[in-house]
């Protein structure tokens, strides 16, 4: 393996973070569901492994040219094949990204932070959660301020995505109490306390993909 | 687990086969799994396209054809349909004079449907998109993702249905579908858990003296778990729920009683027997009644009831012709 | 057992109940337990009649109607009904053209219509019988009780209700019904075991991974038992046990696909695709096809298949306007 | 209790062993339907019970005048209460057996031989079932031949009934082996074998409750 420069995401580092998402999404398919048949509708493991291997087999068929169109690519295979609410979700996140990367070959921390920023603003935007609605933006949104002070303290790249992935963790274990007020959940009201989000799950397993799959290429 | 189906993961697309070979009138667009009209599109009629997870069947596929809706977006398994699907269904039956949207109120039916039409939008398609929130077993709050859609989306799709093949524009098939939407409430019963077939067993555990009141039909836990008891007592609170929800007094009523997939209809007309009792015990005239399986959640033993606040507009629609695998008459 | 009954001695009266609530255009007879049409009769025309055990609905009562029957009796469940609801049933619908039983092959069916029949020619009124046996998961002789009769019914009632309201005389409506009876043949399968309402537990035990090729409607254990498997698989033996008994070829052929009460309709539509392209890879051309619940046993899970060799009159018939609240349309 | 003379069977011994007949049916409806689910459908005993009850309680509402009478009463209420294949064949024997014994007030063991022997043939006529079908005839063929035998030979009553009771057991039993060639077990070919028949167990009832009720009013 190649000793890559631990500074920036290439669009390499891009397609690992994202089969390494998928291998992680199969990994744990069924606690996923578990989880969203506790709370929800028992499909966000199926659903998200419907997605992340549809992303996986596409990027790798074809390798697209520059970060924005790893991301473009990835976000319109989650929308056309996740379905449910975490398909557009997901997809969002990953569209809006894609839009604030353009053509850029490479990220750096502070671009990477500054993209996926405007991925989560995205995902509120149309999803209207906030943080403590017991959803993916719990683990989310401390992803964003973890990259944003990583960014902001010149931290370099692998330490920041831990940094990002460690936060997301505790996000996403922040949910267990909260009683859900979006999506599906929240149909339960007082009985969605207690319970594990599993979009919050995903999310941190999105996260920590990246972390890992960077650290072993720098590595 | 126990199905009729070749494997979890063709279950939809083999339900998508059965429908083309049963129905020759319908068109199956496979690759996006859109159910539409076979006959050509009407120029200047407005289009009307639903969708939504698949495992209520008849909802919406079997709803396709003359007087109710040109297209269904079929997702998989209790998951909403994607937004290519949705868009391709609005390229299919767009006649010139826009495309409703009628879409039951979860998250990821709201959303996929939204980014839809913002495709569609941008491909120069104009779409309104009316929502059904009819479940009074949720409570409703701007707070949260508000109340789920059920019932009231087959009659939705019935009346304005009948009102675009009456060449009615898109605003006013919108309004008149909105107000539809707006006067109907619904609440279901499980006696079983669903099972899905990605899953390969129940949903929840139900025990054998215990019933869930007010579930969703996507196996979503309901308002409490009771006893089991007798159905003219399980009427008793589906009823009164409803009516405690919505006025229903003084207006014709279109009630609806749907199994949820696993109950047979002999146990449906049973309970429907209590329910119209009720109502005509507080003075609720029902004008018209359906009762059988209308919109299910796959296997699962239970019903729902729907009732709508109609008036005499609506029964004319209700009445006038449809043609769909699962609704018939006057066609 | 979880049921949405009140007990198990009140299931057919509420049930009845519930028909009469919710289908005010039907008659209903709640001491003798016949539903017929609430129409007055059409003076001149043969009157069809069935009628058997409850717990197969809709069959026979959400067949009566315009084109259909002018009568069913309900009996207890999975029980013939007796002599004097079916002499009753004759004396409301007979308009002096005489009656037509349409009976399954059960012994107490056939005995208790063949005492009605010589009570109503005792009273005056001509009457003929058609028997249906078209179960092919059974051995046919005459040193048995025969084949049991199951899905080619719902098709008998249909064609003769069709030839019946065209004016057709006795002789003629019973002919064509035999001959619809001759040529129909179904066999089922069950996933699961019915649970009668007075019984309270499962008729049999059907492990997990185990399912009954060729099962009755009543529960009756079928030909053999084997592992579960495909749809297309099950499909495979279905089609091929029927098309090894009767020759379907060069004919147009009517494909019912029902329901045995607890399966839910994706099901259904997943396991027809593989009869019809079965049907299809065999050369032989389904006309008219109908998927859903039409004859079923409480709630069962599985499905049987009904193929009927029809001929163009037949398939006129068929598409003649029919209103019952299981089966309308062209009216 | 009065004591009875031991030679006839007066309305009021037809309508106690109707009584008696209907108790044994409450006391072995479940056992009867659990033999009906093995090779039937599972109605048999709640179908008998329902049939029993109605006869019992039109018996007692008002008391027929004469022996015919009991009987017609009971075969019609059979016909139109039981359905299935048992209540047209149960309600065929007690019409045949009324229309043999029509106004007579008593019946010796020879009139009631002769009766029950055409109600059988009733049975038979209706049913087209031969003895070794597996059907009820299987209880109620011994009966009449061990009803005739007795009646040949002058034996008292009691007796006689004793002895029908204990061929109809016989009979009953000696289908356990058989394969069903009538009604709904015969759809099992060969595996309708190794089974009680249900029809020819209620039938051993029947004539055991008649056996039981006499001796008991003549005691
Ligand atoms: N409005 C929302 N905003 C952000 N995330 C949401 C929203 N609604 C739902 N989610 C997330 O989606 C997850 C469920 O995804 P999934 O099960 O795949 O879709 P569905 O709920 O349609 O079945 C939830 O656990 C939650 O984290
Ligand atoms: N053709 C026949 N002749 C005589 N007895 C018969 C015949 N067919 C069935 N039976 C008897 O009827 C019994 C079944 O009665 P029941 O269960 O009440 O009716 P069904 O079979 O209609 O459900 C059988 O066990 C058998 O003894
Ligand atoms: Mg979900
Ligand atoms: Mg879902
Ligand atoms: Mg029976
Ligand atoms: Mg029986």
């Amino acid at each position: 393996m190649l000793t890559l420069e631990d500074s920036r995401l290439t669009v390499d580092d891009l397609i690992a973070w994202l089969v390494r998402f998928d291998e992680q999404i199969v990994e744990h398919a069924e606690r996923l569901t578990e989880l969203d048949s506790a709370i929800g509708d028992a499909d966000h493991g199926t659903n998200m492994a419907r997605g992340t291997a549809a992303v996986r087999l596409r990027l790798t068929e074809a390798r697209p040219d520059d970060a924005g169109a790893v991301l473009k690519s990835c976000g319109m295979t989650l929308v056309s094949t996740v379905g449910g609410a975490s398909g557009s979700l997901y997809g969002t996140l990953f569209l809006e990204m894609a839009k604030r990367v353009g053509a850029a070959s490479e990220l750096d921390t502070t671009v990477f932070a500054d993209a996926f920023r405007a991925g989560v603003a995205g995902v509120v935007a149309r999803g209207r959660a906030e943080p403590g609605d017991k959803t993916m933006i719990d683990a989310l949104q401390p992803t964003v301020d973890a990259l944003s002070t990583a960014a902001a303290g010149g931290v370099p790249l692998t330490k920041s995505l831990q940094a990002a992935a460690a936060a997301a963790a505790a996000g996403r274990d922040a949910t267990i109490p909260l009683v859900a007020r979006r999506g599906r959940a929240s149909y339960l009201g007082d009985r969605s306390a207690d319970h594990l989000d599993p979009g919050a799950t995903s999310a941190a397993l999105l996260v920590q993909s990246l972390a890992d799959s960077h650290a072993e290429r720098v590595r | 687990m126990k199905k009729l189906i070749n494997s979890p993961a063709t279950v939809l697309a083999d339900a998508l086969n059965g429908v083309a070979a049963a129905h020759h009138e319908l068109a199956v667009d496979f690759a996006n799994r859109v159910v539409s009209r076979g006959a050509a599109v009407k120029q200047g009629k407005v289009a009307l396209i639903s969708g939504g997870g698949s495992g209520h069947e008849p909802l919406h596929s079997g709803f396709v054809g003359l007087g109710m809706l040109d297209a269904a977006c079929a997702g998989e398994v209790f998951t909403s349909p994607t937004p290519d699907q949705m868009l391709a269904a609005t390229m299919t039956v767009n006649a010139g004079a826009g495309v409703l949207y009628i879409v039951k109120n979860y998250t990821g039916d709201v959303l996929n449907f939204e980014m839809a039409a913002e495709l569609a939008e941008a491909d120069g398609v104009q779409v309104k998109s009316v929502l059904v929130a009819d479940d009074v077993a949720v409570e409703d709050s701007t707070w949260t993702a508000g109340r789920r859609g059920v019932g009231t989306t087959v009659l939705v799709e019935k009346i304005a249905g009948a009102a675009a093949e009456e060449g009615r524009d898109l605003d006013a098939v919108h309004a008149l579908a909105t107000r539809v939407s707006e006067n109907g409430r619904s609440m279901g019963v499980a006696l079983t858990s669903a099972t899905l077939p990605a899953v390969g067993k129940p949903s929840f555990d139900l025990p054998e003296d215990e019933i869930e009141m007010g579930v969703g039909i996507h196996g979503e836990p309901g308002r409490k778990r009771v006893p089991l008891r007798p159905a003219s007592e399980i009427a008793e609170e589906l009823v009164s729920s409803i009516l405690s929800d919505h006025d229903f007094s003084g207006a014709p009523v279109i009630a609806m009683l749907s199994g949820l997939g696993g109950t047979p209809l002999i146990e449906l007309y049973a309970i429907y027997g209590d329910v119209a009792a009720l109502l005509e015990q507080r003075g609720i005239t029902v004008a018209r009644a359906l009762v059988g399986d209308y919109i299910t959640s796959l296997d699962m033993a239970g019903c729902s009831l729907t009732l709508l606040r109609a008036d005499e507009e609506m029964l004319r629609l209700w009445d006038a012709p449809v043609s769909t695998a699962a609704l018939r008459w006057g066609a």
